[in-house]
């Protein structure tokens, strides 16, 4: 029986509640179901890469923080060992521990707000995410003792980070570790069986894992495909091959696989941290740098495993003081290559959850 | 007993007058200008996420949403009729259950083919 | 328009960029602020009936936002109704994403000229009366991005603003301050303004 | 003239009043005005109860500013909205756009009219008091759609349609559950029904009273069922495009359905009026308050459920359930009256828990639609 019916053009964004900021999916539906969509960014579209050529190499710095706001430190450090290893500088020891300290908060900051903001866009009224909330509040407490801001930070410097932990971060970080494993698991009891949470999530927008590795997806994304790829294990940077953490995988690549992902990401990070203040050294925490530094004419990529998957910052330069020309690979936006696969033939209430298990940032999808 | 209907028919008047007078309340006090009003041209236009309306909006639907619709008329006017029995199922005794019984059953076939012909499923 | 079957049409891209040209074109000054209200406190005594208090109470503690957050001081809004600081308090945790329910623009965020647009809709769009917060640097100058050429130098460049909260991002306590004020910039309002 | 009905009843049986008769139409203006001014008093205050509620369950205060702890918010709340400007869309259907909330409003407060708030205080007794509230709640889904369709607006057109598959579809269910009752009761009028009620039907009943109370929140739209106002995806829903006191007559009428929903679920299931000690019209209040709450709860605990999953659960979860509940329970009145109800209320309990379980060993999680 077929009646003819007639599709509709619907935007979904810029202005929407669940499309993580401002971004735009164009969506041709008929009744619930999504038959075509093209994803619309650029909404957000400052200019970042271009504007670097404008400044300074350390004047740079604080316009990483705003890429992925959610999780500042690893733009700033991202882009900071790109520069050092383009100039060859050296980091500290105590600097590297710090880094890899506040890394991984970011990643707990990141992970929590990605997981509450899954279950926003399922549809619980808040509750989850404001629970995520009052632990990135303590953690936001945390990175503002140190860097004296709650979501920009501009901590890190070429050759080490601004200045040292305060005396009190330590113990406060260690009460915080001690606390939030009970938290998870007290979350998990909420969420991980809840059957709605499980009919709504799984088998809901599975990424295969070729299709993940054809789109060059990373970070959970990539993983919960069942990939393990970790650039900290894959190739380790900063200090990461002293640590001894799991990298978990998923095996389908549904909605519900990269939500388990993202919380036994929390669990590792949480033994990283861990170790990282167990072995945390004394001494100096940054090797000065000139303000007005030159590093020489090369070019380098440089990459990290941000929260969201593999953040790369390729900088050319050409012997003056500020890049020739910088370009930064989002995770964000290279996740949603598959977007439009993923959410062909799925109805208007999955398109929305499969983009939250995504768990992009505008910010660093537009620049 | 007809009173009692008098009484909801009144009473339907009067839940009507209230509504209107709810929704009528804005007009009469733009009248003072306690209630603001600045028409423009875009502020009549639909909102949709900030863009301009692509297409038509009031097309040929989706059957599938009607489906059910057409659903509940087939069996939930049938459905009524368990009520009177249902009241006097007391009264009328083990005798009636039969009847029922084979009247739902009527129902079910109907029940059952609907969900083997898939129109229970959203597809 | 005609009904589009294929959505990957050329002709709203087009479209829409005009739109944005125009809009860029038409705004190169601030828009002029809503009418100085400290100025007028002692007109305004003498006029202040009950009739405008009881409104003025009433739109000051409901104040509904809308949900038009651009980037990243949005996680300070959030921070801001989260449990921690709760803006629910003061009648404020309805996030309402149709502008016709809201009363309040909160601009959490740098505005490109792509967007800008879309903002200046919603906020057209938006009931009277209507409020917006201009919050963080962005949102007043464009802030550390007001060099670039896809950003907006500060959202007073289309809408008008009543307060101004500087930041990058500010803390949820100064935006609460920020909300404060605003408040306070409601009670003061006459009716008979419309 | 009518059958006499004492209203001083309502407020305390003991006391000299509570004989008090009226004629016609005095009765009518007491409980027509007695009917709306409770309602809308107890919406302000559940609106009130609801946000600290859900502040409380998501470790916050909630509205504790306007008025003394906050009593005062919806009533600014209705201050602004009051005041808000007027919209009509130029492209909207605009008769039907206008007369949408009244269609969606009126049907609710009419509920009402047949619920006892005391033994024979209430404004009709009829005689088919549950056929009327059946008859009646299905027109607010009518209300609902007009403004969805009316608005010319794509995501309140596409509410609307939903509004058509699902408030339709849990009408099924929930008339269903009631005729458990009914046979039990062997009357139709609520007044009977709270009467027969020396032990409260929820404990003969439990799973017609699961399945009323699911189905109810389908039609008040009440979370895991709310996909009429779903946030996340159709940015407003239905009522996208009113602003204004239109608006908030939705907001009204979102809410009174919720409260007239918990007062049926109190009348039907929960012994109504009935209770030692207090006043009865207090027992119904706090019985209406219970439920309430529990939906509150409900509301600040779970996620949405998809279109196809909501429909499926409707039409092949509850509808067998509810035919299964008749079954047994008309096999009990008619072939052992005498059962004693405990009896009766443990397998009623047994076999809702078989057929939940039963039913969860076919149900697949996950997927594009649901397969059972």
């Amino acid at each position: 029986m077929a009646i003819k019916t007639e599709p509709i053009l619907l935007n979904l964004g810029p202005i929407h509640p669940s499309t993580h900021g401002v971004f735009r999916m164009r969506a041709l539906v008929d009744g619930e179901v999504i038959t075509d969509i093209e994803p619309v960014f650029g909404y957000l579209h400052r200019g970042i890469e271009k504007l670097a050529e404008q400044k300074s190499y350390r004047q740079f710095i604080p316009l990483t923080d705003r890429l992925d706001y959610v999780a500042s430190m690893n733009n700033n450090l991202a882009y900071v060992t790109a520069v050092e290893k383009l100039a060859g500088i050296e980091v500290p020891e105590r600097a590297e521990y710090i880094r890899v300290i506040m890394s991984e908060i970011q990643r707990i900051i990141s992970h929590l707000l990605g997981i509450g903001s899954f279950f926003n866009d399922m549809g619980t009224f808040f509750t989850p995410f404001f629970y995520m909330f009052i632990q990135k509040e303590k953690l936001t407490d945390l990175l503002e003792m140190v860097s004296g801001q709650r979501l920009l930070f501009n901590y890190m410097r070429f050759g080490g980070v601004s200045h040292d932990l305060p005396d009190e971060f330590l113990p406060a970080l260690n009460t915080f570790l001690k606390e939030m494993p009970a938290e998870i698991d007290k979350y998990e009891r909420l969420l991980k069986e809840n059957e709605i949470v499980l009919a709504r999530s799984k088998k809901v927008g599975i990424l295969s894992p070729d299709m993940a590795i054809n789109s060059s997806a990373s970070g959970p994304v990539l993983r919960a495909s069942g990939i393990e790829w970790d650039i900290r294990k894959a190739d380790p940077y900063s200090i990461y091959d002293r640590f001894d953490f799991d990298i978990p995988t998923g095996t389908v690549g549904d909605c519900y696989d990269r939500y388990r992902v993202r919380v036994e990401e929390l669990r590792q990070s949480i033994r990283i941290l861990e170790q990282a203040v167990a072995g945390i050294p004394k001494g100096k925490v940054l090797n000065p740098v000139p303000l007005r530094f030159r590093p020489p004419e090369g070019e380098v990529y440089s990459h990290i495993e941000s929260n969201k998957g593999e953040l790369g910052f390729h900088v050319i330069s050409d012997g003056s003081d500020k890049p020739y020309r910088l370009h930064i690979r989002a995770p964000s936006l290279l996740n949603l290559t598959a977007l439009r696969k993923m959410l062909t033939g799925w109805k208007i209430a999955d398109a929305i959850i499969i983009f939250g298990s995504i768990d992009i940032c505008v910010g660093e999808v537009d620049r | 007993m007809l009173s009692e209907f008098s009484l909801i028919a009144l009473f339907i008047l009067i839940v009507m007058g209230f509504a209107t007078t709810l929704v009528l309340i804005p007009q009469a006090l733009k009248k003072i200008g306690i209630v603001p009003s600045k028409p423009s041209e875009v502020k009549y236009e639909p909102y949709e996420c900030g863009l301009e309306t692509i297409g038509e909006t009031w097309v040929q639907f989706k059957i599938r949403y009607y489906f059910y619709a057409l659903l509940l008329i087939t069996l939930d006017i049938t459905v009524i009729f368990l009520y009177p029995w249902a009241v006097e199922l007391k009264n009328l005794g083990s005798s009636s259950l039969g009847v029922i019984f084979s009247f739902i059953g009527i129902l079910a076939v109907g029940y059952i083919y609907a969900w083997r012909k898939g129109a229970l499923e959203w597809k | 328009m005609e009904i589009r079957t294929d959505s990957t049409s050329l002709d709203i891209d087009r479209h829409e960029g005009n739109l944005i040209k125009e809009l860029r074109s038409s705004s190169t000054k601030p828009v002029t602020e809503p009418s100085g209200w400290l100025s007028e406190d002692l007109k305004r005594n003498i006029f202040l009936t009950t009739v405008d208090n009881v409104l003025n109470w009433g739109r000051k503690s409901s104040l509904w936002t809308e949900t038009a957050f651009t980037a990243c001081c949005t996680f300070e809004f959030i921070s801001l109704s989260s449990s921690r600081f709760d803006i629910a308090r003061f009648g404020m945790e309805v996030l309402r994403s149709s502008p016709r329910h809201a009363d309040l623009i909160i601009t959490a965020g740098t505005l490109t000229w792509k967007m800008a647009p879309q903002i200046k809709r919603v906020y057209e769009q938006m009931a009277e009366p209507k409020w917006v917060i201009a919050m963080g640097a962005c949102g007043i100058t464009g802030g550390i991005f007001a060099d670039s050429y896809s950003v907006v130098p500060g959202y007073n460049r289309i809408l008008p603003i009543d307060v101004y909260i500087p930041g990058c991002p500010p803390r949820p306590e100064a935006l609460l301050a920020g909300i404060e004020l605003l408040r306070k910039k409601v009670e003061k309002r006459s009716f008979l303004q419309g | 003239m009518p059958e006499l009905i004492t209203v001083g009843a309502a407020i305390s049986p003991n006391l000299p009043w509570s004989d008090w008769q009226f004629g016609f139409w005095i009765h009518l203006l007491i409980f027509g005005i007695g009917i709306i001014s409770l309602l809308l008093g107890s919406v302000i205050i559940f609106i009130w109860l609801e946000r600290r509620l859900v502040g409380r369950f998501q470790r916050r205060l909630g509205p504790n500013r306007a008025g003394p702890l906050g009593l005062l918010q919806s009533v600014a709340d209705v201050i602004k909205i009051l005041t808000k400007e007027d919209i009509v869309p130029s492209r909207a259907d605009k008769l039907i756009f206008w007369i949408a909330p009244i269609v969606a409003f009126t049907p609710v407060v009419l509920m009402l009219a047949v619920v006892p708030v005391a033994d024979g205080a209430l404004l009709a007794d009829l005689n088919i008091g549950i056929l009327f509230v059946i008859a009646i709640s299905s027109i607010t889904a009518l209300g609902v759609f007009m403004a969805g369709w009316a608005s010319y607006n794509k995501y309140s057109i596409l509410s609307a349609m939903r509004t058509v598959a699902q408030l339709v579809s849990y009408e099924m269910p929930l008339i269903l559950s009631m005729v458990g009752v009914v046979i039990i009761a062997g009357s139709l009028s609520l007044n009977d029904i709270v009467k027969t009620q020396t032990v409260p039907f929820i404990v003969l009943q439990p799973a017609g009273f699961f399945i009323f109370f699911i189905a109810s929140l389908a039609e008040i739209n009440r979370t895991p069922f709310d996909l009429l106002e779903a946030d996340s995806e159709l940015v407003a829903g239905y009522n996208i495009e009113y602003s204004g006191m239109k608006f908030a007559t939705f907001y009204l009428t979102e809410y009174c359905e919720a409260i007239v929903l918990s007062t049926l679920a109190a009348t039907i299931f929960l012994g109504g009026w009935q209770g030692p000690w207090l006043p009865p019209i207090v027992w119904l209040l706090l019985k209406i308050g219970i439920v309430f709450c529990f939906i509150v709860w409900i509301r600040s605990t779970l996620p949405r459920l998809r279109i196809d999953q909501v429909m499926g659960f409707a039409w092949k979860f509850l509808l067998p359930l509810a035919i299964l509940n008749i079954f047994v329970t008309s096999i009990f009145v008619a072939l052992w009256p005498e059962t004693p109800a405990w009896l009766m209320g443990l397998t009623n309990l047994a076999i809702l828990v078989a057929y939940i379980l039963f039913w969860s060993k076919l149900f697949k999680p996950g997927g594009k639609a649901v397969a059972v």
